[in-house]
């Protein structure tokens, strides 16, 4: 018996993809994929670099995110965009009620099966590039509802691939604020031209497996 | 075919830069400028897009007791820039139930519908693209477009919501159009004119037995029957430009986005800007109307002179133009013409009375603009029904009436 | 090259004249009668008349330009006279419309032939 | 799919519309989705579809002890989870036979007053966003911050408080924290009068609301209506005055009925304006509480593994939004055989369909926002 | 060898003249001949703008403007209420035309459409010359309406009057 | 009137039909009632002037896991009295009339019941599923029930 | 006609009363939180993310039993009072930040800290590990203590079983003058 380490490494895309798949065929599939992917993104990087960042950095300061609250949590989203807290400093206060217009999907509260057809059709109608934030701990994993409640979905990755988690019961105002800011650096980092159609593509293949 | 500005840009302007501009085919001449004259009320519009989604955003901030976007760039003022480029570079998604030929051409008609009427929205006494002599009527008639283009989009995505967003705003139009009119007729009836620059020089005319009215020359200050108009064109704006509280055709609160709903990416931002673009027209026609136009609260030196900037431009490109040979030599040219133009003392002074109008009907414009803000940050949506109760019941008899008033006051007062 | 040039007066050295827009005018008539001919909806023939209408009020207009009284406003009197009938006719039409259909469920205009009670 | 619970298409007539809002529309408070058929902007009927929040609080709470089901409570009715827990801690203790200190009967009152405010101050700014008023919802929210600062400080959470326990409350109020409530007592009834200003007694905001939806107090009644929509339309019932519990008893203060001010007796107006008077007949029970809050324990003993005798309790509190109580049946065991939740919002929202009739779509978000549901309990 | 701008202003008036044309009849022929009653609707739209684009160029800016306030503005908006309220506008499925009428309207159309043209073409129309640049301003149209055309002008105005009492008589809402 | 007289009243009134009066050591008496006369003494205890429920404050099902029970809180907002009726079912067939003609606030408990605990009433106007999705199986709130794995390809582990 | 000009008056007023509000409030200044350089004041008692004193921990588990969504697992090495936390880790893709888990702790080992932000890109992150981590050598010390403690246990229990079954055999022999065979040792417990 060892000591668990502190907090595990981000797992890499490939070691995700090797744990979803079993069909080795469709793994060697997945992986080239990626490969292409990888490749692409390496090809271009000199001549595109200041342009992605362009385009990163308008991303990150521009996150619209959809108006969007299931329960509890979406109580504490709304804080976060009124007066004391005011998500609009940061840009992404311009709350959409469409999803075309959208870029942030907040999961603000507890995903039941019912629901989830509907999260997952909203989250194909906002167009790319599009990032979901799992607020609270219903949305992450079921929360308080996952030992007993039979209508709740046990994690919204289970449907939707997100990009950043928010623990909480709800999370503070603040903690939101701070995912914001997570999501911005990660978006920062995004290779948007090199790989344009890729997002998607990655999500399917490393994030969980859609049924 | 009389010359106008265009010829004159065109036979000596361009000519000076570019002999060879006197020898190319007319329709290449013409196609370039209207580019020309296209990216300058594109870019003007998108300048005021731009500037004002970020003015909005910051007004509602203080109105709000927050502070709106202030960490992108300096105090925020990046923030429009990078929601446009996101915009720009997002995907771009057509519905499959869509009529995909006018779903595309719907944003493309309402932006073309609120740029147009720039062709003939003066920005002072000579800063016109084209001065046509039925401005206000051109004006008037071409808010009509952006309203097609409206239905387009309201039918085009095969949304209910959009549907329903579309004929909220055609039965709302038909309630605005009415009054509006009426009110910018009481205008047309008091100077004699539906030019907006004799309608702006009429305002600096002498009134009340003053020599010199400023700002008691403004229409508005002329007749208590233009002062009411100007409070219901006003308002009557608000409804034309799909303004709170006459944002019915894109309530959130009950047709989710209305129109625009199945719309993103570029075609959004298109009619983003179109609403921006209206509201200045809107706000820039109130202001010649009924404020004034470019003329000053206080009084300021006459500094008009007969002859025109571009006549002066003109001159003297055409004497330095000559000079130049070879590419260099035209850039040169060009270059030194625009220096002897900005230390002439008859350009220098026209310059200056220009700039010194155009900064008054911004200011003013501006100042409206910071009304209609005000107002949507305040007050809560009307009903359609109350929408049209409004416009055929209250403004309508009132508009009616302004006009016999200022009829009775042309009479009587000549 | 140079005759379709020539035909459309492009190189020719002189504006385009009255029959150019007598063509359009008689084509444009030619569609809206087929439309009032052809279309079964009510709203489909309304299209017909206006489209018939233009091309009348472009008639009048190109008379008036290229006719011989070069100096009154005839033209534009007869094309707002007509603008405001059509106006007119317009709005009636379309209550008559709307009633039709709050009727009969149709504005087909067959069908309503058949349903007449 | 969607369709699935739609209503029967033979019911409809095929010129008119079927327009799903919701479950994600920005006026139907969370996931409510209203099937709407429409005729132009004509409304001729809705049905709410509810069920999309189903959390299962019901099965959870047959599961786990009496001490454990509290914080559930709390996220039923999320924007009152004081009021909430009250309820649930009133019912165990009444079946339990657990007395409960007098302070900490003040306490819990004090709380659930702060609560209703918070409470209304978010319906305040939700209806507002709902008539398409984007201020008023920022300016109610500025005051709720307040609040959820004092219950910050005295639960440590910042919207399930998980206050009252069984026996007692978790904490005990500190001087400083009594001054900082009476401070917000004064702050808030001088904002009280710029929500009139702004919203309560503007002309739009009257036309869009005044004789819309109008519930006749019969009609209330029959569809067991409570709360504010009950009283919205006359009818004087006030459980805090009828059933008093947890010592409401020795409060002074009115109940704010409907009096058709602006239009018919029970049109949106009333019951909006219900609410608006609420608040400060809360601050009145808070400052009467602060005033004679008495000395003593905050908690009675209760044991962990707490045992109920077998029977059966209902016990129904005056929420912002209704009555809301917890029909417990115990079996003798450490945990219930069975809870039952009555949330106000499931019972005022069932008569939207008996109201939503004949009127314009922007009457039908003003007749929903009027109601103010809250969707934690009405699917729970 | 195409002649220069100095030369030959009016070039480019021949040249919008011909585009506008081209728009027009395509426009109007779509209206004419579209299945489908929403799509005949818009592009009525660029049919009626376009016609006001040869007003523009036959030398009436005025009627050209009064052609997009009353006809875009107006009447246009007004047909597209009616074809969205009627039209069940999200049913895409269409119902076609009968093909016997079709036929049969086609060929009376292009019989008309010949017949026309051989008149057009073929008749000698007294033209004066089209140097003289006739009047088309405000003015004399607004001096004229109150003295020479006074009559149709007020009959005009009882109309629109009648027009709007009928429509609004037949559209009221009946008791029941 | 306290719910012992109510319960007087009853069984002065309908007989057999109501159960015996017990007064529980603590928590709320109930009044017993046979499914058959449900309806019937509803509409009693609505109409009698001296009676006059005319406010349901909520259906309860209940699993006793060798029978299901309908349970009615009744209130009269013009009396201030209370009282609680029960109707016992059988756990294979579980049929009881419906009330919503009464109070149509039962319909939604009503339908809430049906769901959770498959309570047939009979005469609703319209029991469907109201809570779970409509193609959802078995009634959670039955002691026996399992959650099933997965609904619609989402697992539920 | 009378309502008609007092509505429109009541429009106009009303109007301009909520207007001059809002004007009023353009020029209050903001009642923003600047967060990421302004951080807020969390008040002492705040339920946030656990805290977790493991030198204090007895090991009982009863914060895992109180959970109602049993977001706490526990893994130890030895028992009583010799175990060695080796995890003590909060899933807070379940935790309800309830405080029921502080209640019953009898040495007040873990309470709910001030600490707010958690959010994290993967699901793995929202799972928190308290426990010190140890090393090989820490580990492999404690088992060894572990088993010399056993041993000693074993030894005691054996020398108490020897005294025992002597004394018994003694009052065994002294009453029936016959003794019976001693009892097991006690087996030995793993670690869990």
């Amino acid at each position: 018996m060892s000591a668990n380490p502190p907090a595990s490494p981000p797992r890499t895309a490939e070691q995700m993809l090797r744990e979803a798949i079993t069909d080795p065929r469709e793994l060697t599939r997945y992986l080239s994929y990626l490969d292409r992917i990888k490749s692409e993104g390496m090809g271009t990087s000199v001549m595109v670099a200041p342009l992605e960042a362009a385009i990163n950095w308008a991303r990150a300061n521009s996150l619209w995110p959809l108006t969007f609250g299931l329960a509890c949590c979406a109580i504490e989203m709304m804080a976060v965009g009124a007066s004391r807290f005011d998500l609009d400093r940061f840009g992404a206060g311009a709350f959409r009620p469409t999803p075309r217009q959208a870029d942030l999907m907040i999961v603000a509260g507890t995903v039941t099966h019912k629901m989830a057809p509907r999260v997952m059709r909203l989250y194909e109608q906002i167009p790319e590039p599009k990032f979901v934030m799992a607020m609270g701990a219903c949305t992450i994993g079921g929360g308080p509802y996952v030992k007993h409640g039979y209508h709740v979905v046990k994690g919204i990755d289970r449907i939707v691939p997100v990009d950043i988690y928010v623990p909480g019961c709800p999370p503070r105002p603040e903690a939101l604020l701070d995912a914001l800011f997570k999501l911005q650096a990660r978006i920062g980092s995004d290779r948007p031209l090199a790989a344009r159609w890729s997002k998607r593509a990655e999500n399917e293949l490393t994030g969980s497996a859609r049924p | 075919m009389e010359s106008t500005a265009a010829d004159i840009f065109l036979q000596r302007v361009l000519g000076a830069i570019w002999p060879g501009a006197q020898t190319m085919p007319a329709w290449l001449g013409y196609s370039v400028l209207l580019l020309l004259g296209a990216a300058l009320i594109i870019g003007w519009m998108s300048l005021l897009a731009l500037a004002w989604t970020y003015g909005e955003r910051r007004i509602a901030g203080l109105i709000q007791v927050r502070l709106g976007p202030n960490r992108v760039g300096p105090q925020g003022i990046l923030q429009p820039l990078a929601d446009g480029i996101k915009l720009l570079v997002k995907e771009d998604v057509v519905p499959a139930v869509a009529y995909r030929f006018i779903y595309t051409l719907a944003p493309l008609i309402v932006f073309v519908g609120a740029l147009l009427p720039f062709i003939v929205l003066p920005f002072s006494e000579r800063l016109v693209i084209s001065n046509i002599e039925l401005g206000l009527y051109f004006v008037l008639a071409f808010e009509a477009i952006e309203v097609i283009g409206v239905l387009m989009a309201g039918w085009a995505p095969g949304s209910k919501w959009s549907l329903y967003g579309g004929m909220r705003l055609a039965a709302q139009m038909l309630s605005y159009e009415i009054p509006m009119g009426l009110c910018a007729l009481v205008i047309i009836i008091l100077t004699g004119s539906v030019n907006l620059g004799e309608i702006v020089a009429w305002q600096s005319r002498d009134a009340w037995f003053m020599e010199h009215p400023w700002i008691f020359g403004w229409a508005i200050f002329r007749s208590p029957a233009a002062l009411l108009a100007f409070v219901m064109f006003y308002v009557g704006g608000l409804a034309a430009t799909k303004r709170a509280p006459f944002d019915l055709p894109e309530a959130e609160s009950e047709l989710v986005a209305g129109y625009h709903t199945e719309y993103s990416g570029m075609r959004f931002a298109f009619f983003f800007m179109a609403e921006y673009a209206s509201m200045y027209v809107i706000c820039a026609l109130a202001t010649i109307l009924f404020l004034g136009g470019w003329h000053a609260p206080i009084p300021r030196p006459e500094l008009a002179a007969d002859a025109s900037l571009m006549e002066i431009w003109s001159r003297l490109a055409a004497a330095h133009g000559a000079a130049g040979t070879g590419v260099a030599g035209k850039f040169g040219a060009f270059g030194g013409s625009l220096i002897a133009l900005l230390t002439d003392p008859g350009a220098l002074k026209i310059l200056l009375h220009q700039t010194f109008g155009v900064v008054n009907l911004l200011l003013k414009t501006f100042l409206l603009y910071f009304v209609m803000i005000w107002v949507r940050w305040t007050l809560p949506r009307l009903r359609i029904d109350q929408v049209m109760y409004l416009c055929l019941k209250v403004f309508l008899p009132f508009s009616v009436a302004c006009v016999v008033w200022a009829l009775i006051q042309v009479v009587m007062l000549g | 090259m140079s005759g379709l040039s020539a035909f459309l007066a492009l190189d020719g050295g002189a504006p385009v004249g009255l029959h150019a827009y007598l063509l359009v005018a008689a084509l444009l008539f030619a569609f809206g009668l087929t439309a009032c001919l052809a279309r079964r909806n009510a709203i489909g023939i309304l299209i017909g008349i206006e489209l018939i209408l233009n091309a009348a009020i472009l008639n009048f207009m190109a008379f008036w330009r290229f006719g011989a009284s070069g100096d009154d406003v005839s033209g534009p009197m007869f094309g707002i006279f007509m603008i405001i009938l059509a106006a007119c006719e317009a709005a009636v039409a379309l209550a008559v419309l709307l009633n039709l259909y709050f009727n009969f469920g149709t504005v087909e205009v067959d069908d309503i032939a058949q349903l007449r009670r | 799919m969607t369709l699935l619970t739609a209503p029967r298409p033979d019911t409809l007539r095929t010129e008119e519309l079927l327009v799903n809002m919701g479950p994600q529309h920005p006026s139907t408070h969370g996931v409510l989705r209203l099937v709407v058929r429409t005729d132009g902007e004509i409304v001729r009927e809705a049905w709410p579809q509810i069920g999309f929040l189903h959390r299962c609080f019901e099965k959870v709470a047959e599961s786990v002890t009496y001490a454990q089901v509290t914080p559930y409570c709390d996220r039923m009715d999320y924007l009152a989870s004081m009021n909430n827990g009250l309820a649930w801690c009133l019912a165990v203790e009444r079946l339990g036979g657990i007395e409960v200190p007098e302070r900490a009967a003040y306490l819990r009152v004090m709380m659930a007053e702060l609560n209703r405010i918070a409470s209304h101050l978010l319906a305040f700014g939700t209806y507002a966003l709902d008539l398409g008023a984007f201020t008023p919802f920022l300016y109610g929210f500025r005051e709720r911050e307040l609040i959820l600062s004092i219950f910050e400080k005295i639960s440590g959470g910042r919207l399930l408080y998980h206050y009252p326990r069984l026996g007692g409350v978790a904490r005990d109020l500190t001087p400083e924290l009594a001054g900082e409530i009476r401070a917000f007592i004064a702050q808030m009834r001088r904002a009280w009068p710029e929500y009139n200003e702004l919203l309560s007694e503007n002309q739009i905001f009257i036309k869009r609301t005044a004789n819309v939806g109008v519930i006749p107090a019969a009609m209330a009644v029959a569809y067991g209506l409570t709360g504010p929509c009950l009283r919205g339309s006359g009818v004087k019932f006030d459980l805090r005055r009828a059933k008093p519990y947890s010592l409401y008893e020795r409060f002074d203060f009115d109940i704010p009925v409907g009096e058709g001010i602006k239009g018919e007796v029970g049109d949106c107006w009333d019951r909006y304006w219900v609410r608006m008077r609420e608040i400060i007949e809360s601050l009145r029970i808070i400052e009467q509480a602060l005033d004679g809050l008495p000395e003593g324990e905050i908690q009675t003993k209760v044991s962990r593994t707490l045992k109920l005798p077998a029977g059966e309790v209902y016990v129904p509190c005056e929420n912002p939004r209704g009555e809301s109580g917890y029909y417990l049946i115990s079996d003798g065991k450490t945990s219930p055989l069975r809870v039952k939740a009555r949330g106000p919002s499931f019972n005022n929202l069932s008569i939207t369909h008996a109201l939503v009739r004949d009127v314009l779509i922007a009457d039908v978000v003003a007749i929903v926002g009027s109601i103010d549901i809250v969707l934690g309990e009405v699917d729970r | 060898m195409p002649e220069t701008l100095a030369a030959a202003p009016w070039q480019g008036a021949n040249l919008s003249f011909w585009l506008i044309a081209a728009l027009v009849l395509i426009s109007g022929g779509f209206a004419a001949f579209t299945r489908n009653i929403v799509q005949a609707a818009y592009s009525l739209f660029f049919t009626l703008v376009g016609m006001a684009g040869l007003y523009i160029l036959l030398g009436s800016p005025f009627l050209a403007i009064t052609q997009v306030i009353i006809y875009v503005g107006g009447i246009l908006v007004l047909l597209m209420f009616g074809v969205l309220l009627t039209n069940r506008p999200l049913e895409r499925a269409r119902r076609g035309q009968g093909r016997l009428y079709v036929v049969g309207a086609v060929v009376a159309a292009l019989a008309l459409a010949m017949v026309l043209l051989r008149i057009v073409f073929t008749t000698e129309w007294m033209t004066g010359s089209a140097a003289v640049e006739p009047v088309g301003g405000t003015r004399p149209i607004g001096r004229l309406l109150l003295t020479e055309y006074l009559l149709p002008f007020e009959l005009a105005g009882m109309l629109l009057l009648l027009g709007l009492i009928g429509a609004a008589y037949l559209v009221r809402r009946r008791e029941t | 009137m306290t719910p012992q007289e109510i319960h007087a009243r009853l069984t002065e009134r309908f007989g057999d039909a109501i159960g015996p009066w017990t007064e529980p050591e603590r928590g709320d008496p109930h009044i017993a009632v046979a499914p058959g006369s449900l309806h019937a003494v509803c509409a009693f205890l609505r109409d009698d002037p001296e009676l006059k429920f005319d406010y349901l404050q909520l259906i309860s099902g209940v699993d006793w896991t060798d029978r299901l029970s309908s349970v009615y809180h009744l209130m009269s907002l013009s009396h201030g009295h209370g009282v609680v009726l029960r109707v016992d079912l059988e756990r294979g067939n579980p049929r009881v009339a419906s009330v919503a003609d009464l109070w149509p606030t039962a319909d939604w408990h009503e339908r809430e019941a049906w769901d959770l605990l498959g309570i047939v009433y009979e005469g609703h106007p319209g029991l469907r599923r109201i809570l779970l999705p409509e193609d959802w199986e078995g009634h959670p709130l039955r002691k026996d029930y399992a959650a099933p794995a997965a609904y619609h390809g989402v697992t539920n582990a | 006609m009378k309502d008609y000009f007092r509505n429109l008056w009541a429009g106009i007023v009303t109007t301009w009363v909520g207007m001059r509000l809002t004007l009023r409030y353009l020029i209050k200044p903001s009642v923003t939180l600047r967060y990421p350089e302004e951080r807020p004041v969390i008040p002492a008692g705040y339920r946030g993310i656990h805290g977790y004193d493991e030198e204090k921990c007895s090991v009982c588990k009863s914060c895992a039993a109180a959970c109602p969504v049993d977001c706490i697992t526990i893994e130890q090495l030895g028992r009583g009072k010799d175990a060695m936390v080796m995890r003590f880790e909060v899933d807070y893709s379940r935790c309800l930040f309830c405080d029921l888990c502080t209640i019953p702790c009898p040495t007040q080992c873990i309470w709910l800290s001030e600490r707010y932000d958690l959010a994290g890109y993967t699901r793995e992150e929202c799972r928190i590990d308290f426990a010190r981590p140890k090393s090989p050598e820490e580990i492999a010390a404690h088992e060894e203590l572990l088993r010399k403690k056993e041993e000693e246990k074993k030894a005691k229990a054996a020398a108490a079983a020897a005294a025992k079954a002597k004394k018994e055999a003694e009052t065994k022999a002294a009453a029936e003058a016959s003794a019976p065979q001693a009892g097991d040792a006690p087996t030995r417990d793993g670690a869990a």
